[in-house]
């Protein structure tokens, strides 16, 4: 890691900052951020009904929603977890064995995946949180990996044929899940739910703190901030988020299998990020309708290119645009502006 | 004689296979610890050009008639002057950045390697047969033991002492450290610094490649031979505490035994065994166990 | 189900995977061939394949059966190696009503407790192997059996369903050491196998790991000790293996390519295209594909009951299988074989792997009707 | 005069990614001398220094050393030409102990200093040689980073506020040194912001601000242009 | 302990691997002193700051704070008692503004920092005060400025402000004019003077002009240990300090600057 003595410039992951752009430009968002938002939100509204497939934009959503929670992480406290996968996969499982075999209405079903991811949020964190950068992330990559032979030897997991047949059941004893377009609109409220949850969280008076933390670390403990505990929270709390999304995914897709707690989930959600744009807000959702997206598709056309073709795109980002998409066209809106 | 439960003789035969292991987890680890202690990458990669390795050494024999002798010179060559190429071509340009950006472009790369040999080969995997002068077994009297692994842990820990040598004890083991925490001012002072980093990176992937051989004949060459092995390995450099190259040496053989021997009291745990031991230490020393505190 | 279009067949397997050799693209390959060789048509609709890569997860193999179905008004599902995806698209099959013919699954599970009116398990399954396998080699003098499991859902029941065949048989299991999926190093475990005195040490694991298992086995000297039987065991993993590391192996499989002329002959195009001889199940994928179209060219549509209840009744005679039949669980009954890997002195031409030991009829290969838990028989 | 230049900068710019710091530098050392960057924090001193070096991002102009053009060479090819630089924040290496960081600078001519002169001059350092480098105190490492390249025989110093953070008498002790090498003939280029320390030290003084050389006067004139640098430096 | 007696450290050592580095020091602060610690290199002045913020554990000795043994606390824990440090380098968030720095401060005593469901909004009542900390040292004008584009002696200038945000009774500055030019030593040197109202504060300064001009006491340390300790006039004509530190004496005022 780089002294603090050298003056080499380190570029760190590129992180937004809304408060310096608010402060510089005046509150508010930009109207053309606004009109993009508006517009999507009634995309989002009226897709079942223009003929898009329910199935596929709700596991849209709900990697939309994991990759948001990651994100909380990575872009706005500075960590990057290569272990999220564990809590998206656990909170998968723990959601579909209450719902399936003890037979849990879906609402408790999700709130005990929850209430799992947050659990495994604490030892992970209490584990891995005083190291920081590289080794957070090796660290959360070997705790996920147990996580991952947990749940391939666990009884309740069904090893490696995973939960099948988890039946969604009726939200609150009325909703009907079964069908596709209310399961839709229950999933896409929680999304937006937990899209403003994240808003709200980044700019609280935590939010706060966990920038100064990503800003300069021993300042923020000499002002008297016990920097470990913020971390905890904000780690924990990206931990439920993704075991949320873990558990949303269950019942959306009525399975929870061992890809779900696997690693390579856990890099998936990493370009996710990377490539919709770390520490921006709309980025990892993009991120993760482009690779969903794009393995929907691939899948079929090149076959056992796919993951030569997902590395590439990793190499494409590092190398090429590490703002990411959203990163990138911001930045450039930012240049544009200063033209003028 | 029993120890736990188990005759003595089946206990020292576990140890030794331990040790077998430990030796690459020893290699493997060394390499990463390397690149990871002077250029500040984690070589995701690393898994990758094991395998690379090891494909190498298959191919030159299926291909070309090569022998394991001279596979085990070549392969590391071929492996190593891969790396040069990676480094000169990415990694490159990724100095002075976050160094999660060498994971993550490093990861790119290994399931990019991955899958072109997946797609090239498939995933039944090569058979390597162990050549003829260490074909064979002695007997140790508590347990046969194949001549080939005995050349394994020999080789693996003298390659893993000289390195530890070289880079601790000597000149260009002083421009190596120092780069690594600020190679602008090491170039500065009139070191060719560039041509050290792309070096090393290349002798870091050669050791990959070199245990890459190593494995060959005692385990299947697939593709996905890297990919299974790396994040153990990641977990013993922390473990070691990440950037000591002792250390991760002396973790990883320790963590071979260790390993053994749970497969024979409580095998189920085998494969988090590691794990669970990475986070015990981590709570306890947070740096590892080799580690300086930061 | 619209009679018009045409007549789409999917194919959800694992290409890209652990599994993609013994069935994966080349498997596909052999659908294709099949329809090509039936005309590329039938009902005067034309015939498409559709194939998809499940990497082994059965997330992605429900949701694209379910795409297929939904958007694509598919007739007809086949589906590939590894039992959860294929218990995954099963039930997609029966909540959409479409025919599911299931060929590389291992899971007796899909004829037995979760069998659907929809579902045809065509190939093999983990009970038949246990009992091809497992009661020659009891009744051949090897009664004390150590077990080499692979510590998951499909490594333990292969290991139950063995360990019953040799307790019914009279044999006892001396113990057994489960290993973890994936274990790159199995020396330790082979030490504890050794060391149990066992006449014969049973590998209840698949793939990689079995050829990782295979070569340590023969590395520590355990071949000359004890005798080894492989129990879920493609030709390709011998091929792995090695032949001079293999040699004496028992096997069991429903197909082996040397076993005919007719086979041979199949084989042969076969090895043109691909330079490697095919399994069991990428011979199951033609002969499936084959029959499913006889079927409904004989019942003139594609409506999934007529087919289903057609593919029940008729018998089958191909390369493949001699007079099999489908039961009503789904269970395609045909007779099972056991064979022994040659010496590689003996295998004279490549790829020349087995001998046959023993030709076990489906009845009493595969689940009884008594022993089953299925409804459909039940009735 | 042109035949002992040693060191010559024309219409040098610099940059540090989009930031363009340096506005066309021009300024020139002969041999055998010791000459004075002065400027306010920020100005660009610098950022001379490393671009002289080639630490910085792009640059442009000529920097000619010895005759030669160095503005497209590698640091490793300019610090053959026989270049010393100490850094501003000093370069000591953590994970190498005292002695070896002094060791480190490969040697680049004939007629550097001893390891055991400098320990002489450097009490300080013998005593702590085998603490890892970063633990030594603040004027501790200071020292370190000077005596590092006095070893090398590089003999075009470039020194960059190296009596920050020390004590008084290793101040005066430092400045004794200066003296002695450019008795030997060393050429130096002092940025300081000590300016009692420069000022008795150096031959010729240049001011700088906003990137640019703004005034360039020799030690004879100094005290007809204190009233210009209270007003650039606020002396 | 005298009610004028804020900090008193009485046999503090730190010891590295044999190496003494702090050396039994018996120190008092007097409450409202501009106490200067000053000595040669390595004398152990920034390890003393460490021992006294908790960066380090000491090896053997007693820290007492208003009366209570502190020794054992955590960095934060003794944070925020009040004692506050500045660093040897320039220590602000620098992509928050200049008011964001200091709010960042104040808001530690609101006890809303985990509320992670709070608006900003809630953090607004603080910038009166922010301002008013700015405006003390002149920054007023930079608010809404992003730190890293600050000049160097208005990070010092900010870091300061931010520093008196969390209302430190005592502040300890390590070298708080380090590298930087005529002009803004002068700036901060006032500053020090003008934040040190109704506070102590201890700082470390290789600069005689500043220590001399407004420093109420001072304390020489030489390897590790209490040389001379008293008002500037008496301790700059002892000879041991002298000879230790000021070197020769026709120095002795100008010191190094
Ligand atoms: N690594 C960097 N990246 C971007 N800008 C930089 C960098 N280093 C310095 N600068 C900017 O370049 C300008 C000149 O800086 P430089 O360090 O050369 O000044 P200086 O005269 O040496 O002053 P100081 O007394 O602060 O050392 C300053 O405005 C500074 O902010
Ligand atoms: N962590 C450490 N390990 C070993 N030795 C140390 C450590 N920290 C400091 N030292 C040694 O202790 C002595 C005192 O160091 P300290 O940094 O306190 O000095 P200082 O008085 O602040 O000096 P300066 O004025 O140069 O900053 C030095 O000789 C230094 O080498
Ligand atoms: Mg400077
Ligand atoms: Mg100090």
């Amino acid at each position: 890691m780089s002294t603090p003595s050298s003056t080499v410039a380190v570029e760190e992951l590129p992180v937004e900052t809304p408060n310096a752009a608010v402060a510089r430009h005046g509150q508010g968002m930009n109207k053309a951020v606004r009109f993009t938002y508006l517009g999507l939100l009634v995309l989002a509204l009226v897709a079942p009904l223009i003929g898009l497939y329910p199935v596929f934009v709700m596991k849209l959503l709900c990697f939309a929603l994991f990759a948001c929670a990651f994100n909380l992480l990575l872009g706005f406290t500075g960590l990057l977890s290569f272990g999220h996968a564990a809590f998206f996969g656990f909170a998968a499982y723990v959601t579909g064995w209450f719902v399936k075999a003890q037979g849990w209405t879906p609402e408790l079903g999700v709130l005990a995946g929850v209430v799992s991811a947050a659990l495994l949020g604490i030892v992970f964190g209490v584990v891995a949180i005083r190291r920081q950068g590289i080794y957070f992330a090796m660290i959360t990559l070997a705790l996920s990996q147990m996580v991952f032979f947990l749940c391939l030897q666990a009884p309740f997991t069904g090893g490696e044929d995973g939960l099948q047949g988890v039946p969604r059941g009726k939200l609150f004893g009325v909703l009907p899940l079964v069908d596709d377009r209310v399961m839709y609109y229950v999933v896409l409220a929680v999304f937006i739910a937990c899209f403003l949850g994240i808003l709200r969280i980044v700019t609280s008076p935590f939010g706060q703190v966990l920038k100064m933390i990503r800003e300069n670390e021993p300042r923020a403990i000499s002002l008297g901030y016990e920097v470990d505990r913020y971390k905890l929270l904000a780690f924990v709390l990206s931990a439920s988020l993704a075991g949320l999304a873990g558990s949303l995914k269950t019942l959306v897709m009525k399975f929870a299998t061992l890809s779900d707690v696997h690693w390579s989930m856990s890099g998936e959600v990493i370009l996710m990020s990377l490539l919709g744009g770390v520490g921006t807000f709309f980025g990892p959702v993009l991120g993760a309708g482009i690779v969903i997206g794009l393995q929907n598709m691939l899948a079929d056309k090149v076959g056992e290119w796919v993951t030569v073709i997902i590395g590439v795109i990793f190499v494409l980002c590092v190398l090429a645009f590490r703002k990411g998409i959203v990163g990138e066209l911001m930045a450039w809106r930012e240049r544009r502006n200063a033209k003028r | 004689m029993e120890i736990f439960g188990i005759p003595h003789q089946a206990f020292l035969g576990q140890l030794m296979l331990g040790l077998v292991n430990g030796a690459f987890y020893a290699m493997l680890s060394l390499g990463l610890a390397v690149i990871f202690g002077l250029l500040d990458i984690v070589n995701f990669a690393h898994g990758a050009l094991y395998m690379v390795g090891a494909f190498a050494a298959w191919i030159m024999l299926d291909k070309w008639g090569v022998s394991y002798w001279w596979a085990l010179v070549l392969a590391p060559l071929i492996v190593g002057a891969i790396g040069v190429v990676i480094e000169r071509l990415f990694l490159k340009r990724l100095y002075g950045l976050d160094p999660l950006y060498g994971l993550l472009l490093t990861f790119g790369l290994s399931l990019i390697l991955e899958g072109a040999f997946r797609r090239e080969y498939g995933v039944s995997g090569q058979s390597y047969s162990v050549p003829d002068l260490l074909s064979g077994a002695t007997n140790l009297g508590f347990m046969i033991l194949p001549n080939y692994r005995a050349w394994v842990v020999v080789a693996s820990i003298t390659v893993c002492l000289a390195t530890w040598f070289l880079i601790e004890r000597t000149r260009l083991g002083a421009y190596l450290r120092a780069g690594t925490e600020n190679a602008k001012l090491v170039q500065a002072f009139g070191v060719n610094v560039p041509l050290m980093v792309t070096l090393t990176y290349g002798a870091g992937a050669a050791l990959a490649g070199l245990a890459g051989v190593l494995a060959a004949p005692v385990i299947q060459v697939t593709p996905l031979m890297g990919s299974n092995l790396i994040i153990v390995v990641f977990a013993v450099v922390v473990i070691g505490g990440m950037g000591s190259i002792l250390g991760s040496v002396i973790t990883g053989l320790l963590l071979g035994i260790v390993e053994g021997l749970t497969r024979v009291f409580y095998p189920e745990a085998s494969n988090i065994v590691v794990f669970v031991i990475m986070a015990i230490v981590l709570m306890v020393r947070p740096a590892g166990l080799f580690g300086k505190e930061a | 189900q619209a009679q018009t279009g045409p007549v789409r067949i999917g194919f959800i397997t694992d290409m890209s995977s652990l599994y993609a050799d013994i069935d994966g693209p080349a498997g596909a390959e052999m659908i294709k061939l099949a329809v090509q060789d039936f005309g590329g048509k039938v009902l005067n609709r034309p015939i498409e394949v559709l194939t998809a890569d499940h990497q082994n997860k059965a997330d992605v193999a429900a949701s694209k059966a379910r795409e297929w179905i939904d958007s694509q008004n598919l007739a007809m599902l086949v589906g590939g190696t590894s039992s959860g995806t294929n218990l995954a698209m099963a039930g997609i099959a029966k909540e959409k009503k479409r025919p599911f013919i299931s060929i590389g699954a291992g899971s007796a599970r899909l004829s037995n407790e979760d069998c659907t009116p929809y579902t045809i398990h065509y190939a093999y399954d983990t009970v038949a192997l246990a009992k091809v396998g497992g009661s020659a080699l009891v009744k051949a003098g090897a009664k004390k059996w150590y077990f080499l499991t692979a510590d998951y859902a499909f490594g333990h029941s292969l290991e139950a369903d063995a360990t019953t065949v040799v307790k019914a048989n009279g044999g006892t299991v001396v113990g057994s050491v489960k290993h973890p999926l994936n274990a790159s190093d199995f020396s330790s475990f082979l030490l504890q196998a050794q060391g149990s005195k066992a006449d014969i040490l049973a590998m209840a694991n698949a793939g990689g790991d079995f050829v990782n298992a295979m070569k340590a086995a023969k590395e520590f000297g355990i071949t000359k000790s004890m005798k080894v039987a492989g129990l879920l065991v493609f030709i390709n993993d011998v091929h792995s293996v090695g032949v001079s590391n293999a040699e004496g192996l028992q096997v069991a499989d429903s197909w082996y390519w040397n076993q005919d002329d007719e086979s041979r002959k199949f084989a042969k195009r076969f090895f043109d295209k691909y330079k490697r001889m095919p399994s069991s199940l990428q011979a199951a994928d033609y002969s499936a594909t084959m029959n499913y179209l006889k079927a409904v060219q004989k019942v003139g549509t594609t409506d999934a009951d007529k087919v289903m209840a057609e593919l029940k009744s008729m018998k089958y005679n191909d390369f493949y299988h001699k007079n099999a039949s489908v039961r009503a669980d789904g269970r395609m009954m045909h007779d099972m074989y056991l064979f022994q890997v040659k010496s590689a002195k003996e295998s004279t031409t490549p790829w020349d792997y087995y001998k046959l030991v023993a030709k076990v009829p489906g009845e009493q290969a595969f689940t009884t009707v008594a022993e089953s838990k299925c409804s459909l028989l039940k009735k | 005069m042109a035949a002992n230049e040693l060191l010559r900068i024309e219409n040098l710019h610099a940059w540090y990614g989009e930031s363009h710091v340096l506005h066309g530098v021009n300024m020139r050392v002969n041999e055998g001398e010791v000459v004075s960057l002065l400027g306010r924090n920020g100005a660009g001193r610098t950022t001379t220094m490393r671009a002289i070096v080639g630490l910085t991002g792009r640059r442009t102009g000529s920097i000619r050393i010895r005759g030669q053009e160095a503005i497209g060479l590698a640091p490793h090819r300019v610090a053959k030409l026989g270049v010393g630089y100490c850094p501003e924040e000093r370069g000591i290496f953590a994970s190498l102990s005292a002695e070896e960081n002094l060791l480190l600078p490969p040697t680049i001519a004939q007629g550097g200093m001893s390891v055991d002169e400098i320990y002489a001059m450097f009490p300080n350092l013998q005593e702590r040689a085998a603490s890892p480098g970063t633990r030594l105190s603040g004027g501790e490492q200071q020292m370190l980073a000077v005596a590092r390249i006095l070893r090398t025989g590089a003999r075009l110093l470039l020194l960059d506020e190296i009596s920050e953070g020390l004590a008084p008498v290793i101040v005066q002790k430092l400045a004794e040194t200066i003296r002695t090498l450019k008795a030997k003939g060393y050429t130096i280029v002092l940025v300081e912001q000590n300016f009692r320390f420069a000022a008795p030290l150096a031959d010729r003084f240049y001011v700088m601000e906003h990137g640019k050389i703004v005034r360039d006067f020799a030690q004879s004139q100094l005290q007809e242009n204190m009233g210009m640098l209270q007003e650039y430096l606020g002396v | 302990m005298s009610a004028e007696t804020i900090l008193e450290t009485q046999g503090l050592t730190k010891e590295f691997k044999g190496f003494v580095a702090v050396n039994n020091v018996d120190l008092k602060v007097r409450r409202g002193d501009i106490h200067a610690l000053i000595g040669p290199n390595g004398a152990g002045k920034t390890t003393f700051f460490n021992l006294l913020t908790k960066f380090l554990p000491p090896t053997r000795g007693r820290i007492t704070y208003n009366g209570t043994d502190i020794t054992h606390e955590r960095p934060a824990q003794t944070a925020r008692r009040g004692i506050v440090r500045s660093f040897q380098i320039s220590a602000v968030f620098p992509h928050l503004t200049a008011l964001e720095n200091v709010r960042a401060a104040l808001q530690r005593n609101l006890g809303t920092s985990f509320h992670f469901w709070k608006p900003e909004r809630s953090l607004h009542h603080l910038h009166g005060r922010a301002l008013e900390l700015l405006h003390a040292v002149d920054l007023q004008d930079f608010a809404n400025e992003l730190t890293v584009n600050l000049p160097y002696g208005r990070k010092r200038a900010l870091e300061l402000a931010t520093t008196m945000a969390l209302e430190p009774e005592l502040m300890l500055l390590d070298e708080p004019t380090q590298g930087m030019g005529h002009e803004d030593v002068h700036r901060v040197t006032q500053l020090i003077k003008k934040v040190s109202q109704g506070r102590t504060i201890l700082m470390v300064e290789h600069n005689m002009n500043v220590v001399s001009s407004i420093a109420d006491r001072i304390t020489v340390l030489q390897r590790g240990a209490v040389i001379a300790d008293g008002p500037y006039a008496e301790v700059s004509k002892n000879p041991q300090v002298i000879e230790a530190y000021m070197g020769s004496t026709e120095n002795e005022l100008q010191g190094a600057h």
